[in-house]
């Protein structure tokens, strides 16, 4: 019972017992708990203190050491792990080469299919126990980003005892993983209660006895929360709460840069933003400073192409379109693009802040002529069916995580003929370039591709980037060890409440 | 009366209307209400037949059945020699000219949404009667006036009228049409005596002026005396006794009209009459009881009661009735 | 024993408040069956929920006295006339199949009032409600006081009606309109059922009713009710016999008659004016065929003729 | 009608509350400071000029998350709210009173399906059912209206069938069948009419409740373009700037009250002066 | 009676059949929930196929119904496409919740509603009238998602005297109740009140008076009762309001019941999911009016004598 909790008078009390113990209000409930059945950001954000994969990735987005101690290539095609040695599952089962073949035979075979993680570890296609600790992964095909794809959702280690006796459908809802916190309890959309795994790995870690996480998902009801006191750090705080958190004294209002870049396409087959002279005038007639000055407080970072400045591939050199009115009207008129032609603008309904902006573009293009209609659809049809069938209007908004914080990802999905992001755009030389990129291990060489890539991109406008966001967390200052993180996967090893 | 023998207007032949009672989950049809069971009689040009009975013995179904407002379960309704409950719904719609109803509550059978021009004239829109709308106005205008309203009221409402001069709406409405036959279902017991007493004077003097027919019904043995030339007694939906008028009042032949004619109050005081009270109620016309309907209450019942059912026979001089006591 | 004075009531609407009844004054003696008849909307009901002091809320006495055996019930406050409804006055209304609450058995019904009135619990009650609908002459009676008011006929309903009245042995039974609502033969029925009520308890009975065929037969005097107001009020047989005010002798003419063949009735002309609009002068002048100039000007008063009859007529001057 | 209507301090409150939503909607251009869509992103959340002690704020009611006067897009939101109300509830009372006239004028079979119709709308939940239909077709104001005009046909299509069942009894309409008239004309002539009153009472209460649901499907993100001005819409945007910025929200709020306020104070006397049954 | 339940039956299984089969099409018109599952990912051809195939959508409509209603009558309706979780549990999960509410909802409306309705009718054109009019017109005049947010604000952030949001113990329910409830309260005030200016006229409560019983026992016994059934009927028609009312309040006070599962089934295109539980709250509907029905019974003998209510 966490009445108590909601006690103002006792609030103070109540919580000085409960030392140690944290509680998060986070926006959404992933409602399955199994890694290879999922990709929604809720999951990480419990799931990392549960589970873990033989890599993972600091806070500053450098891969380490997980549960594998080292890896070398023996060749081309064959990565070999040493592990971990006297980690154990949550349930007492020893964590072992077995456990990983288990995980990966999972993620690849039948169980893998009826997810989505599976797609992103194509490029293994098998895994070898050589001995008690060590694994030979084979692949079917060179992959560069194939380390931080194994710090992804799909790599991470699943106990294959546990999950044989239970059952899938168990392990859905009692998830056992190898991490600093097992799962308690968990009630449908309402919380999930983690406790310290004892015997972790790691000396010293976990500093918390209990995390809860509780799903909230208006953000107007999550800050209430987080000014009653009832929860200690707020996910996802909305840009008009910022000044409700800076002007209360025990709260802090934390930053971090994410790797979410924000971005206006167009449909290049569709008049007349099939013509390269409007889409280069829309560039110069939006003020994205402007609006990440004003509508965004200051909470986002110009991004020159469609990438985040951690990505790599991101090159600081390329030139920002900067606002120009009289150039957008000039290259509109050669364009012989009349005034007031109407152009569609789409987006998800739900995204508050996103609305406010494109309420500004709509005003901003407004004064150079174009009459913007805004068109608001539910999110999951506005991804899944609009975009890829070219059924977005003239331009829509498109939001990237580039989790692999590799150009890669997000050039190759956004411009590659035929791909499902990517239903009208087509470039030959960005082809070739693509094709360039994909083909070597040799960075420098990417780089170089990627720089050209980006150069060619500039100049054909498929898109406006506008920015780049900053991830907002509330924290109680009674909160120690809290760094929030770029990937929405909370670390909590270290992390303690006074 | 010899006259009107000869010459029937209206001939009503076995005369049936049965309510179904739906009852059970695919709502089957269990039993029926006879409303108005074989009921046979003739009405002749210019006279008023009265029909009496007490409440839920079928006065008012007959009434509407006649005009096939509800439809007939069975018998024949001749008119002018034609099968009124034989025509096709358009034809029959075309033979209404001829024959109108009154209703007995002037505030429930005027629409509250026309003005009194309206309700009348809207017989004469739909027949077509008139050319022009200002030769429709103008009629209304005399009909206004024939049943004694003020033609300059013909923009108000009914509810701007009081229960007299709304059933003169009613009957000026019906009288659009010059019909032949009438039908006045109790069109004055919702009204106050003093009021009674003028429409009962204003439809005898339509009946000359128009040589109308009506078939006058009605609960108030005097009023019914007073208004009609024959009269037919009803009971559960049956005819038990037809006289004309001065016969039936002079010598009741049914115990049921007897009993009914002795339950009248009368306003005399200590004229003492001998009373006969009848016990129980008038039983659901769902459940009739077997045999004579009446016997359950009858005085004078008889064992053979209880199991037959009475013809509706002739006793001369125009005088029928249904009762075991004057069988031969 | 019931003396009504002077009785003013008025009603609030949505267009002022209009006088319904207009100093109305007649008195009941013990034991008597007293008509009061008027045409509808004259007042009658108006007076009679004066009496019991069950008038809406919209309306209110502004003058007169009610004395009850001396007692003027205008005054009593709610609780001390509560005590009098039900077991000194009891009323019966006009429409049998509204009267009774649905929701409640018939036994509940008359319980509720007995249990109210006296000391007996609730087997007795329960007894004693038998008892009354036995007395009514209802059959089976030990079953229908555990029946709904929707099982029984309107006549039965009207007896169950009357039992409750009688259950705590009133001495003035108010009866407005008891037998409008019903058949002739069922009419016949609770009219004699009353009568022997009242022989046998001597109860005093005010019967409201627009028939005059009731009245000649159940009253020992009259009261005829004209625009809330009283015009005439004889002993039965003077009134029928030697009516004295115009609008109880058109009122009478109106009536068919039995016994002789007229083709046209007797008629009042006219109709009767609204609450708000009441003449200045005698409020039936406009229909009357013997007004005279007077009548028009000069509302008249209540004549007392002397022999126990009263008119409101200037010929009575 | 009229002069009970002066008389009555209720109806004459409702009324003048609705004028200014109707008054505001007709005359916006000319009452309205600026236009709704003037916006001035450096000069957003800018509070009440009342309120503000710099004494520069011109709008009198502030200006909301991109910098437009508040006031104007409230009086111009009047239009939208009015539009959504009225346009939607007109849907739902011609669809409504047209089958319900159906199912009580005929009733047996015909009269079984249409309101066995009824209990499959009634017992999908509408919110539901909004929100699969704007998810499948996209949000926006017409098809919002639609949505709302589509779901709540089955208070009217009962309202009228109840009706027109005991209409259908009453002796007027026996009468006209009497004098020969046909079956249209007996619905057109004397059913219809006399079950208007009962069908603008209804239609009234709808106006406020669709008014409502317009917010609250903003409220899930399934309302109309946030360029147009609704109320709901605007509402719902502001709920996050309640404690930095109250004003954007709560002056919207205000006026979807005193709108819906207005308009169920006149539908209350409405129903007491059409209603026979409750007057006195 | 059981030839009334026999029929209020059969009704009941046309409207689930129509409801199925209309919330069947509904969904499959929202597109493709295979996209929706890969959105993050880099999808191939062949899985996408094979996750069509492994859901059971790359058979024609019709068939994928046909087998649905099979199962539908065994009681099976089916496992979530996202948690392969079957979907009556997950309703079972749910149900609880939601029903807490609307049942709170419930409470609230009726414990404000009854009293003003009845002090309104009875002290008609007072002061008393003029509040409880006022109040129940203020209740319907506020979307339901402002006031809860405000209640949050007032309640919860500034008086702390309620949790704002959560489901834990029985002080967590008063918030959202309170703002499902206040809303329906103001119209059923209404409601009581002009059942009661109605039934206040009726000739049987001058007979009650005229037995010089007190006052309030001719208002509650004899007046509320009758007043009740009209009522009664106006709560079963609004349950299906009250249900998708908690749709939003759900979502508000982060209350995890049905309302917040089908608002994400929606958004995840979790046909089952939705199918399920769109049909199961249409079969809680059905039984909600059917008890309504039943308790005229109670309420009013006419009926219970009569073998039910026809419409
Ligand atoms: N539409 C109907 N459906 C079922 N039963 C009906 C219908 N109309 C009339 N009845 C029944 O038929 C019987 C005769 O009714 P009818 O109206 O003809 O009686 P009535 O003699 O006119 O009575 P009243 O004097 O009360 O007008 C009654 O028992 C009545 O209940
Ligand atoms: N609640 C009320 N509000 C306003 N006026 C009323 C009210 N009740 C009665 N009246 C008026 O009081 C007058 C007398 O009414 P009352 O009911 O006493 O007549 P009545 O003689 O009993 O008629 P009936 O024979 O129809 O019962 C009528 O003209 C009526 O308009
Ligand atoms: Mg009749
Ligand atoms: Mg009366």
């Amino acid at each position: 019972d966490t009445s108590t909790q909601a006690n103002p008078q006792s609030k103070t009390e109540a919580q000085a017992p409960a030392k140690n113990e944290l509680t998060l209000g986070v926006n959404g409930d992933p409602h399955s708990w199994d890694p290879i059945d999922t990709f929604l950001l809720d999951w990480s954000t419990v799931a990392t203190s549960v589970f873990e994969g033989l890599v993972e990735r600091t806070t500053d987005l450098k891969i380490q050491p997980g549960l594998a101690e080292s890896w070398e290539f023996k060749d081309d095609k064959t990565l070999q792990f040493k592990l971990r040695k006297g980690v154990t599952f949550h349930n007492g089962e020893p964590f072992n080469a077995e456990a990983v073949k288990f995980t990966f035979d999972r993620l690849l075979g039948e169980e893998g299919k009826k997810g989505p993680q599976q797609a992103n570890y194509a490029s293994i296609d098998r895994v070898e126990v050589v001995d008690e600790f060590t694994v030979n992964m084979i692949l079917k095909e060179k992959d560069p980003v194939l380390l931080t794809k194994l710090a992804g959702y799909g790599g991470v280690i699943v106990p294959p005892k546990y999950y044989k006796e239970k059952g899938d459908e168990y392990f859905n809802t009692h998830p056992v993983g190898t991490g600093p916190f097992k799962m308690d309890s968990y009630e449908k959309d309402n919380k999930v209660v983690l406790v310290k795994n004892e015997s972790y790995w790691k000396q010293g870690q976990p500093k918390l006895e209990k995390v809860t996480f509780r799903f909230i998902p208006e953000a107007t009801t999550r800050l209430a929360e987080m000014q009653t006191g009832a929860i200690d750090i707020m996910k996802k705080v909305e840009i008009s709460q910022t000044e409700s958190i800076k002007g209360m004294s025990d709260l802090e209002l934390m930053q971090v840069g994410s790797p979410t870049v924000y971005s206006i396409r167009f449909n290049t087959s569709m008049k007349p933003v099939d013509n390269v002279k409007v889409r280069e005038a829309i560039a110069y007639a939006i003020d994205a400073d402007l609006i990440i000055e004003t509508l965004l407080g200051g909470y986002g970072k110009r991004v020159n192409s469609f990438q985040s400045d951690m990505s790599f591939g991101y090159d600081p050199n390329l030139p920002l379109r900067n606002y120009d009115p009289e150039k957008a009207k000039q290259l509109l008129a050669e364009a012989g693009v009349k005034e007031g032609t109407e152009l569609d603008l789409f987006l998800p309904g739900t995204d508050a802040t996103f609305k406010e902006v494109a309420q500004a573009i709509e005003m901003q293009l407004g004064q150079v002529g174009l009459k913007v209609k805004l068109n608001l659809v539910d999110a999951s049809t506005f991804t899944s069916d609009l975009i890829p069938k070219g059924k977005a209007g003239h331009m829509y908004r498109n939001g990237w995580g580039g989790w692999t914080l590799d150009f890669d990802n997000t050039a190759y999905l956004m411009y590659h003929k035929g791909e499902f992001w990517n239903p009208d755009f087509y470039d030959e030389k960005v082809e070739e370039l693509l094709k360039t990129e994909r083909s070597t291990f040799d960075q420098e060489k990417r780089m170089a591709a990627f720089k050209e890539l980006n150069q060619r991109l500039y100049e054909l406008v498929p898109d406006v980037p506008l920015y780049q966001t900053i991830n907002l967390w509330a924290v109680n200052k009674r909160v120690k060890g809290f760094q929030p993180p770029t990937d929405e996967r909370i670390d909590l090893r270290e992390a303690s409440v006074e | 009366m010899e006259k009107s023998e000869s010459t029937p207007l209206l001939e009503v032949r076995g005369l049936k209307k049965y309510f179904p009672i739906r009852s059970g989950f695919m709502k089957k049809v269990t039993n029926h209400v006879k409303a108005v069971d074989d009921l046979s009689f003739t009405v002749a040009t210019g006279e008023t037949l009265g029909i009496v009975g007490e409440s839920g013995c079928g006065k008012s179904t007959t009434g509407r059945a006649i005009l096939r407002l509800l439809e007939p379960t069975g018998g024949e309704v001749i008119f002018q020699g034609e099968n009124l409950a034989a025509l096709s719904p358009n034809e029959m719609r075309m033979k209404r000219k001829d024959l109108q109803i009154i209703f007995q509550d002037p505030f429930a059978s005027l629409n509250p949404r026309m003005t009194v021009g309206e309700i009348i004239e809207e017989p004469m829109i739909i027949f077509e009667l008139y050319e022009t709308s200002k030769e429709r106005k103008e009629k209304v205008a005399e009909l206004m006036q024939v049943v004694g309203l003020k033609p300059e009221n013909s923009e108000r409402f009914p509810h701007e009228f009081s229960g007299g001069q709304r059933q003169r709406i009613g009957i000026a409405r019906a009288l659009a049409l010059n019909p032949k036959l009438i039908v006045a279902d109790e069109p004055v017991s919702a009204l106050d005596v003093s009021i009674q007493s003028q429409v009962l004077n204003l439809m005898r003097d339509l009946q000359k002026q128009y040589g109308l027919t009506y078939i006058f019904i009605s609960h108030n043995l005097s009023v019914v005396k007073h208004f009609c030339d024959r009269i037919g007694v009803m009971y559960l939906g049956r005819m038990v006794e037809l006289a004309p008028k001065n016969a039936l009042y002079e010598e009741p032949l049914h115990p049921y009209t007897r009993s009914l004619l002795s339950a009248v109050p009368i306003a005399k005081p200590k004229t003492k009459r001998e009373r006969i009270i009848l016990t129980g109620d008038v039983p659901s016309p769902a459940n009739p009881p077997s045999g004579c309907t009446f016997h359950t209450r009858c005085p004078d019942c008889m064992e053979i009661c209880k199991t037959d059912k009475p013809e509706f026979q002739s006793m001369g001089d125009g005088r029928y009735v249904a009762c075991h006591l004057y069988n031969q | 024993m019931l003396e009504i004075k002077n009785l003013q009531t008025r009603f609030r609407t949505d267009n002022g408040e209009i006088t319904v009844l207009d100093g109305v004054s007649f008195q009941i003696n013990k034991g008597e069956t007293i008509g009061v008849v008027g045409e509808s909307g004259c007042g009658k009901s108006v007076t009679s929920l004066s009496i019991m002091g069950l008038l809406p809320r919209t309306a209110r006495i502004t003058g007169g006295e009610i004395l009850y055996n001396g007692e003027n019930l205008v005054a009593f406050s709610k609780d001390q006339m509560r005590k009098v409804r039900g077991k000194e006055i009891a009323m019966i209304f006009q429409e049998p199949m509204t009267s009774l609450n649905p929701v409640y058995t018939i036994g509940a019904q008359i319980m509720e009032l007995v249990l109210n009135h006296t000391s007996m619990n609730k087997k007795q009650a329960k007894e004693h409600a038998i008892q009354m609908l036995k007395l009514v002459g209802i059959p089976r009676a030990e079953e229908i006081v555990d029946e709904y008011p929707h099982q029984l006929s309107g006549g039965m309903r009207q007896r169950v009606m009357i039992a409750m009245a009688m259950s705590c042995s009133p001495s003035l039974l108010v009866a407005d309109e008891p037998t409008t609502a019903l058949d002739v033969t069922i009419q016949a029925q609770i009219l004699d059922l009353m009568r022997e009520l009242q022989q046998k308890s001597e109860m005093t009975i005010m019967l409201i009713t627009h028939d005059l065929g009731v009245v000649a037969e159940m009253c020992d005097r009259v009261v005829v009710m004209y625009a809330g107001q009283v015009v005439e009020e004889a002993e039965v047989e003077k009134l029928f016999a030697t009516p004295k005010h115009p609008y109880t002798v058109g009122l009478l003419g109106s009536i068919p008659d039995m016994d002789t063949e007229q083709e046209y009735l007797f008629t009042i002309g006219g109709t009767v004016p609204s609450p708000g609009q009441m003449p200045p002068g005698c409020r039936f002048a406009e229909r009357c065929q013997k007004a005279f100039d007077k009548c028009y000007e000069q509302a008249p008063p209540l004549f007392d003729l002397n022999d126990g009859t009263k008119s409101r007529c200037w010929l009575y001057e | 009608m009229g002069r009970r209507f002066a008389r009555n301090p209720w109806a004459m409150t409702g009324m003048f509350l609705l004028m200014l939503a109707v008054v505001s909607a007709l005359f916006a251009p000319v009452i309205a400071p600026s236009t709704p869509d003037k916006a001035d992103l450096r000069a957003r959340l800018v509070a009440p000029s009342w309120m503000d002690d710099t004494g520069k704020s011109e709008h009198l009611l502030g200006t909301d998350q991109v910098g437009r006067d508040l006031l104007s897009r409230i009086i111009y939101g009047a239009r939208i709210s009015l539009l959504v109300g009225v346009v939607s509830v007109l849907i739902s009372l011609v669809i409504g009173v047209i089958l319900g006239l159906i199912a009580g004028f005929y009733g047996r079979w015909v009269d079984d399906l249409l309101m066995r119709l009824a209990d499959v709308q009634l017992a999908f939940p509408f919110i539901l059912f909004a929100i699969i239909v704007m998810t499948v077709f996209g949000a926006g104001l017409w098809k919002l209206i639609l949505v709302l005009g589509i779901s709540n046909w089955v208070g009217f299509a009962r309202l009228v069938r109840g009706q027109v069942m005991s209409v259908k009894e009453m002796e007027y309409v026996q009468a006209a069948k009497a004098i020969g008239a046909t079956n249209l004309r007996i619905i057109r002539k004397h059913v219809l009419p006399n079950v208007s009153s009962s069908i603008i009472v209804l239609a009234t209460l709808n106006v406020a409740t669709n008014i409502l649901l317009e917010a609250s499907l903003t409220f899930i993100g399934l309302g109309v373009d946030p360029s147009i001005p609704t109320w709901g819409g605007m509402l719902a945007d502001g709920r996050n700037y309640l404690e930095t910025a109250w004003w954007v929200a709560t002056f919207p709020g205000i006026a979807i009250m005193i709108t819906v306020f207005g308009i169920n104070l006149l539908g209350d006397w409405l129903r007491d002066e059409l209603d026979p049954n409750l007057r006195v | 009676m059981a030839a009334f339940l026999i029929r209020r039956l059969l009704h009941s299984v046309f409207v689930v059949l129509a409801i199925t089969l209309v919330i069947f099409v509904l969904v499959r018109m929202t597109g493709d929930p295979v996209s929706i599952m890969f959105q993050a990912g880099e999808p191939t051809k062949e899985a996408i196929t094979e996750l069509r195939k492994n859901l059971g959508l790359d058979e024609p409509v019709y068939v994928q119904f046909g087998l649905y209603l099979k199962d539908m009558f065994t009681g099976n309706f089916g496992t979530s496409f996202r948690t392969g979780e079957s979907v009556i549990d997950m309703m079972n999960e749910k149900m609880g919740a939601t029903l807490l509410l609307a049942f709170g909802g419930m409470f609230v409306a009726l414990l404000i509603a009854i009293p003003v309705g009845i002090i309104s009718a009875v002290y008609r054109g007072s002061v008393a009238d003029f509040f409880g009019r006022i109040f129940s017109l203020l209740g319907i005049s506020f979307p339901n998602f402002w006031l809860g947010i405000m209640l949050i604000i007032i309640f919860a952030v500034k008086l702390g005297w309620f949790p704002a949001s959560g489901y834990e113990g029985l002080e967590y329910l008063v918030l959202p109740s309170v703002a499902l409830g206040l809303i329906l309260s103001g119209i059923l005030a209404r409601l009581v009140r002009s059942s009661m200016l109605e039934v206040m006229n009726q000739q049987y409560i001058n007979t009650a008076r005229s037995k010089g019983i007190k006052e309030w026992l001719v208002i509650i016994k004899h007046g509320l009762r009758n007043a009740l059934i009209p009522t009664v009927t106006f709560i079963g028609l609004q349950f299906g309001t009250l249900l998708g009312g908690t749709v939003i309040i759900e979502q508000v006070f982060s209350w995890p019941g049905i309302g917040r599962m089908l608002i994400d089934a929606i958004s995840q295109r979790d046909f089952p999911v939705i199918q399920g539980s769109v049909i199961i709250l249409s079969f809680l509907m059905i039984f909600v009016n059917l008890l309504v029905d039943l308790s005229y019974g109670f309420i009013d003998p006419r009926i219970r004598q009569g073998g039910g209510k026809s419409e």
